[in-house]
């Protein structure tokens, strides 16, 4: 049981724990910061795992851009608590019942899958990025092309969509009267 | 209209009827009612001439034909046995029968031109007269059996038209109806019988032979390995149900006193002289067949002295005038199907002859009491009209004696004579038959002179003073009385010194057919006719005993409105065995409640199956499927959440499936 | 090519039809009118020219598959157009006043309807009369559904579904036979004289001849799939039931004498039996229920099944007499109770109602029309003098000739024709006037021609028969088969009655089409 | 050494907790967040298995995977604020709610 391992099973337990808070947040400020505790949980698994450069992109990309997004949005929403907002309540139990089934019954097929894939050990070695960066764009390069095409395509549409949103709130606001 | 080599055309004969009816539907609608009347008695007339010449032609002194055949084109073809051209064959029996039908037809035309005047649907009623007619002279001058059948039904339709001419009345639909789904179902086993013989042998009339090989055959392969026997009794049995049917014999007889409920020219003219007798010119015309099988004629025998005496009983307790004729026309007929039963064809053929006169005669003298009583039918509503209706008095008296049997006097007595005398004589005939046929002429006798006594006699019971009738009411039936007398002594048996004039007549018609010896030692003929005679003398007096005016009554006078008298209304005497007479033996109420309540029920039951069982199956498919949709409604309730449920449901079911098929 | 011609005249008129729409009403009906007039002379010229021989019609369709527009038409064919043009004209005499609104729309659809029944009745192409059998129901589902009575969707629907249920096993069993023929090596043809070469083993011919008859069977309409016909039939307008009984319920007959017997001669053999027992339940069941029916067109409907059950009787009965009959039956069933739609439709304008309980005494108020209703009631129930006793007499005959105790059967079914008809006619002609009709007028002239057309058909069908039976046989060979069985034993007692009289040799294989039916023909008579 | 199924198996875990908050979380936003877990445990079944192989390729995939979560939060973030702005709330199952009638 190498130190890596112990690392990555406490960084499961912790991911895993936290995603389950997610789930259950009564608040929606606790549940981002529940999912910022589950990547940093997934980034600690990643390092494990021998992704180093990948586990970074993860805390940084991810946690820091992503998940703070969403609690400027939050923010700008004010629907924090759950007194005003009803649609905060976390789910009761009989709605998780078909959904939680069907969700074991997904774990045990790709578990079964896994096993019978007898993937084996990690090798361990961790991967450096000057391999990432060349196999990324010797072959990959088309890959890249497109991801940037995608951010490309969410920039525009985050912003039409947020100028459509900022228009129709100065009509509504220069009726009523609050900025 | 006569061929290269002088024979007369037959054709024109139906033709000229059929002219007449045809003018007067078209173009009567434009014309005075009147003048309907005189298109159609002008039409009758000139086929009545026609028959005439065409008679003289056939039996004239150097007549070399025997029958006039002329196939004009061909009808059905194709078909195996069905196989038949329109034409006519005017042999000595179609030739008696086509004159009484337009002679007699035509007499009643001409009453009934006078009778039917200021009718609401004159015109109707003489386009289906002369329609009537038409197909009454195809029935009997067609050369095969399907072409006969065509007249067969034709005369069965027109006789609903007129029983039914009254028609705001509900009784008489109902009547017209009876007639024609009785007579159809008739028409049912004819046509099976038909058929039968067509596969047989062939019903073409020229030809109408072969049922002696058909007998011998020990197995005829058509009919499921029957003997040729019974196949021949079968079809024997069929044509009578068919002639049953048409001549009211018994069981269905029930129609004929309901059908009094049409004008009275109308019955005299089809319920007494033609349609009725049908069924006799289709046992004569087939007699070959029937000849083949004892048991048939034994059958025939029976079921024409049993309705014989039937119709006398039932007679004899009547109180409307025209059921009382009705009842006597059922039983006269079932007299000449006794005659053609034991075998004397020819004289069963002439029993019609006369009775076509003097029955025609007394509706028409019924008719003109009535007419003149203004519609009043019931025979205790009258008396003493001797003195207002002297002429139609002594015609009715005429031929109520022709029908009584007058000894030596009418024509009645030969004809009947006759058939008892054969009855008692030939090989078919047997003593109980000839009994019970004697009986019944006791009977007729009574119930005869008690309508001549009842409606003519004694003192006028209502307050009724009766116009007197015009000249054309009495001049035809003057005639026809005359004929009632005359006509007996065409037939004049060797025993009174005659020469059987008649029997000789249909020689070459009923060849080897006829069965009956013509045995005539004078002296057993003479004491049997001494017996018939003597017998209606006994009738007239125990009629005059009873319903005389001198007597005491001792029947009692049942008083009912006239013209509401139906087989079922309520009994009007008091002694259940005259209530049973009375009603026709129930035989009326039988068939209603068993057969008419019972079709009604098994129809409204089968639309009900119709409705709810063969339909409810597809409506039941129709709400499944209405099902169906609301199931899946369930999966397209417009949540998100639902969709992604199902996206995930189907992702794990591939996984699994992937997996487990793996 | 007068054949195509037939049809484009009809499609020509559709298109007028549709135009003249926006001139006015009347120009559409005479349009109607002309068009279908001139489409009968086209008809009486084919059942003329179809004496010398059968004339045939070409164009390639679908060459990839072997489907081409092949029209061809023989005896029964001529004959089945012309039924179908004389009602064209009568359905367009008939509805000159009872369609107001979308007149133009009305008699587009009928022109259609009528396009749709052409093509089934000429074409010799199993994909040219499957397209044609559905592009019948078209038109009438829209015939009934817009200009019918109270409950005319539901009678809509009810009809669309039933006819294409059925169709669907039909289109089954002509894929199957086709893909059997084409993966034999015989090449993909929609022919159906090829594709009734294709040797079937006997379940095949089995399953295929099962499938075509429920089609056809939906459209006859045979005992236990007939429910149909009286809603249809109740809702629909006159012109659309005339169209409907008079000539549609046959193209179900015609298409299993094209149709179903020849692709699968030996299984039309082994269902016989079954059919003569539907076809009897049919006719005895459609009697009796007509009887308790109280709608005027509901119980004409009715006995439309039973005749129709006579027709099918007729057909599978195996003999020149049946098959014959059968023929004439459809003739006469198209002409009276045509009629007697007519005289339904005439009635409900005028008295605004079917219920027969209402009715009564109209003969004071119309006697023209109570005398047309007494010739059409008589001739439904078989009174000799019009053609249905003798289609009747035939199937009777033949069903006799095949058991005796059948016919015996088939016959007493007349009697119970016989009840139903008079209590047609008793209770709305005869029996005392119940209400006093004011608006009732007699028939006007347009209605009196419509209806004298079809009385004049069946009478001269009545008193000359050979009209109908003779273009039947030319040219024998190419007689459609009937079915062929004759039982041994009438065989011999007709050779046992040989000398007497007529000769029928009747020798019979099987019931493909090439074996020999001798029959009495004229020449030989 | 780190076992990889272990890795594949937490990666399905957090797969299927994200699923489930999809189908059942009312919330809009949490739905968002649920949608970003489960693209999360796939990044981390490819690291996991370039983990296996030794490749770079995996890790190269869960570069890709970066730029789509983002422009995914990105758009579905703008489409929150306007939800809230047109019918004034979050609540998914309200919403059909208002839509349907």
């Amino acid at each position: 049981m190498t130190l890596l391992a112990v690392i990555f099973y406490i960084a499961a337990a912790v991911a895993i724990l936290a995603t389950g808070a997610v789930l259950f947040a009564r608040n929606a400020v606790n549940a981002v910061l529940y999912l910022l505790v589950s990547l940093f949980g997934v980034a600690l698994m990643m390092y494990s795992l021998g992704g180093a450069f990948v586990a970074i992109l993860e805390i940084i990309v991810y946690a820091g851009a992503i998940v703070v997004l969403f609690l400027f949005v939050i923010m700008m929403l004010n629907i924090a608590r759950i007194e005003q907002h009803k649609d905060l309540q976390p789910p009761t139990r009989p709605q998780l019942l078909v959904p939680v089934i069907l969700a074991l019954v997904l774990m045990a097929d790709l578990g079964i899958a896994i096993y019978a894939a007898a993937a084996g050990v990690s090798s361990g070695k961790t991967i450096t990025v000057t391999a990432i960066g060349e196999t990324l764009y010797r072959q990959h390069y088309l890959g890249v092309e497109l991801a940037s095409l995608v951010l490309l395509i969410g920039l525009i549409g985050a912003l039409h969509l947020g100028s459509a949103a900022w228009f129709t709130h100065q009509k509504e606001a220069n009726q009523d009267g609050t900025c | 209209m006569i061929y290269a080599d002088g024979t007369p055309m037959v054709w024109p004969i139906p033709a000229f009827a059929l002219l007449g009816a045809v003018v007067i539907f078209v173009f009567s609608r434009w014309w005075a009612p009147r003048t309907a009347g005189k298109i159609a008695c002008t039409a009758v007339g000139i086929s009545f001439l026609w028959t005439l010449v065409v008679a003289a032609h056939l039996l004239g002194s150097g007549a070399r034909q025997l029958a006039i055949h002329e196939p004009l084109w061909t009808w059905l073809s194709g078909a195996g046995p069905v196989d038949a051209k329109i034409g006519f064959y005017v042999d000595r029996l179609a030739l008696v029968f086509a004159i009484i039908v337009s002679g007699v037809g035509w007499l009643i035309h001409l009453y009934s031109y006078a009778y039917m005047e200021g009718d609401e649907g004159e015109r109707r009623f003489f386009g289906y007269l002369n329609l009537f007619v038409f197909s009454m002279l195809t029935l009997v001058m067609a050369d095969n059996a399907f072409f006969m059948f065509l007249g067969w039904e034709g005369v069965g339709a027109c006789s609903f038209l007129l029983i039914g001419h009254w028609y705001q009345k509900s009784e008489n639909c109902a009547a017209a109806q009876k007639a024609f789904l009785v007579t159809r179902l008739g028409d049912v086993f004819l046509i099976l019988g038909i058929l039968i013989c067509a596969l047989l042998v062939g019903v073409d009339y020229t030809n109408l032979v072969g049922f002696d090989k058909v007998r011998e055959l020990p197995q005829v392969d058509a009919f499921g390995h029957l003997s040729g026997k019974t196949v021949l009794l079968i079809a024997g049995l069929f044509l009578l149900a068919g002639a049953a049917g048409k001549s009211a014999q018994l069981p269905l007889q029930v129609w004929l006193p309901d059908a009094m409920a049409g004008p009275t020219p109308v019955s005299a003219l089809i319920h007494a002289a033609t349609m009725v007798t049908a069924g006799v010119y289709l046992i004569a015309r087939f007699h070959q067949l029937f000849v083949q099988v004892p048991e048939l004629m034994a059958a025939v025998a029976l079921v024409g002295v049993l309705t014989a005496f039937y119709g006398a009983t039932c007679a004899i307790v009547q109180t409307d005038i025209k059921r009382v004729l009705a009842y006597s026309t059922i039983s006269q007929i079932g007299y000449m199907i006794l005659g053609l039963g034991v075998g004397a064809f020819s004289l069963g053929v002439f029993h019609f002859f006369t009775h076509a006169f003097y029955k025609a005669l007394l509706f028409l003298a019924a008719g003109t009491v009535i007419h003149s009583l203004h519609g009043e039918q019931n025979i205790f509503n009258m008396g003493g009209l001797k003195r207002f209706l002297p002429r139609t008095y002594l015609a009715f008296l005429a031929g109520a004696a022709s029908l009584a049997g007058f000894p030596l006097v009418t024509a009645g007595f030969f004809s009947k004579d006759g058939i008892l005398w054969s009855a008692l004589t030939t090989q078919f005939g047997s003593v109980p038959i000839y009994l019970l046929g004697l009986f019944t002429a006791l009977l007729t006798a009574i119930y005869s002179f008690r309508l001549v006594f009842i409606v003519f006699f004694g003192e006028q019971r209502k307050e009724i003073h009766p116009h007197a009738p015009s000249s054309l009411l009495e001049w035809p039936v003057m005639i026809l009385a005359l004929f009632a007398v005359v006509a007996g002594y065409l037939n004049l048996p060797h025993a009174f010194g005659g020469g059987a004039w008649w029997e000789h007549f249909f020689e070459p018609v009923f060849k080897e057919a006829e069965a009956r010896p013509l045995v005539h030692d004078g002296a057993k003929e003479l004491l049997a006719a001494g017996a018939s005679g003597l017998l209606a003398l006994v009738g007239i007096a125990a009629a005059w005993k009873l319903y005389g005016p001198p007597a005491r009554r001792i029947v009692p006078e049942p008083v009912i409105a006239a013209g509401e008298i139906q087989n079922d209304t309520p009994a009007p005497y008091k002694s259940p065995l005259a209530n049973l007479l009375f009603a026709g033996w129930y035989f009326d109420r039988l068939y209603m409640r068993v057969f008419v309540r019972g079709f009604k029920l098994v129809a409204t039951l089968a639309n009900l199956v119709d409705n709810v069982i063969v339909d409810g199956f597809y409506e039941l498919v129709a709400l499944i499927v209405r099902g169906f949709h609301a199931l899946l409604v369930f999966f397209q309730n417009g949540r998100t959440s639902r969709y992604a449920l199902v996206m995930l449901f189907g992702a794990v079911a591939i996984t699994t499936f992937a997996l487990m098929w793996r | 090519m007068i054949l195509a011609l037939l049809i484009i005249v009809l499609l020509v008129g559709a298109v007028l039809c549709a135009l003249a729409d926006r001139v006015d009403r009347r120009v559409v009906r005479w349009t109607a009118l002309i068009i279908t007039s001139v489409d009968l002379a086209l008809a009486i010229g084919v059942a003329t020219l179809v004496s010398q021989g059968p004339i045939v019609f070409r164009l390639p369709w679908l060459p990839s598959w072997g489907a081409s527009l092949h029209f061809e038409a023989d005896g029964l064919a001529a004959l089945m157009i012309l039924l179908t043009t004389v009602l064209g004209v009568v359905a367009v005499l008939i509805s000159w006043e009872e369609i107001e609104r979308r007149s133009g729309a009305f008699h587009v659809w009928l022109l259609l309807l009528q396009v749709g029944i052409l093509v089934v009745f000429l074409a010799r192409d199993a994909l040219l009369f499957y397209l044609g059998w559905e592009l019948m129901l078209i038109p009438l589902f829209f015939i009934i559904g817009i200009w019918g009575h109270e409950d005319k969707q539901r009678a809509a629907f009810k009809f669309l579904l039933f006819t294409f249920g059925g169709s669907i096993f039909m289109l089954l069993a002509l894929l199957y036979v086709y893909v059997r023929h084409l993966n034999l090596g015989m090449g993909g043809t929609f022919e159906i004289e090829e594709l009734a070469k294709t040797p079937l083993s006997a379940s095949e011919q089995w399953w295929v001849f099962l499938g075509l008859f429920i089609g056809f069977a939906v459209k006859i309409p045979l005992f236990p799939v007939h429910t149909w016909l009286p809603d249809a039939h109740t809702q629909a307008p006159t012109a659309g039931s005339l169209i409907l009984a008079g000539v549609l319920l046959k193209t179900g007959v015609y298409g299993l004498i094209r149709l179903a017997i020849p692709l699968a001669p030996q299984a039309a053999e082994a269902f016989a039996p079954l059919i003569i027992a539907l076809s009897l339940i049919g006719i005895y069941y459609g009697a009796v229920v007509a009887f308790a029916q109280r709608d005027f067109k509901r119980l004409v409907a009715y006995s439309s099944i039973s005749h129709l059950g006579f027709v099918v009787l007729g057909l599978f009965v195996g003999n020149a007499a049946g098959y014959q009959g059968a023929v004439l039956q459809m003739v006469n069933h198209g002409l009276a109770t045509g009629g007697l739609f007519l005289l339904a439709g005439i009635i409900q304008h005028r008295a605004h109602t079917r219920n027969l309980e209402v009715f009564g005494g109209l003969w004071k108020y119309a006697p023209a029309m109570g005398a047309f209703l007494l010739f059409f009631a008589f001739a439904s129930l078989g009174i000799p003098g019009t053609g249905n006793f003798i289609g009747e007499l035939y199937v009777i005959a033949g069903t006799f000739q095949l058991h005796h105790t059948l016919g015996a059967l088939a016959a007493l079914a007349v009697l119970f024709a016989a009840a139903y008809s008079l209590k047609l006619f008793l209770s709305t002609m005869h029996g005392p006037t119940a209400r006093p009709w004011r608006a009732f007028k007699d028939l006007h002239i347009h209605e009196s021609v419509a209806l004298g057309i079809l009385c004049v058909g069946l009478i001269a069908v009545g008193l000359y028969p050979k009209l109908v039976t003779q273009p039947l046989y030319f040219p024998p060979d190419r007689l459609v088969p009937t079915t062929g069985r004759v039982p041994e034993r009438v065989i011999r007692a007709e050779a046992a009655r040989g000398s007497l009289s007529s000769v029928s040799r009747m020798r019979s294989k099987s019931f493909s089409l090439d074996h020999e039916v001798v029959l009495v023909s004229e020449a030989s008579k | 050494m780190v076992p990889a199924e272990h890795a594949l198996i937490v990666a399905t875990i957090l797969f299927c907790l994200g699923a489930i908050g999809v189908l059942v979380r009312r919330n809009f936003l949490f739905v968002l967040m649920a949608i970003e877990i489960m693209l999360n445990a796939a990044g981390l079944a490819f690291v996991a298995a370039s983990g296996i192989h030794g490749q770079p390729d995996g890790q190269i995939f869960f570069l890709f995977i970066l730029p789509v979560a983002a422009a995914e939060v990105a758009i579905g973030l703008a489409l929150g604020v306007l939800l809230r702005l047109r019918y004034g709330t979050l609540d998914l199952w309200q919403i059909a709610q208002t839509r349907e009638d």
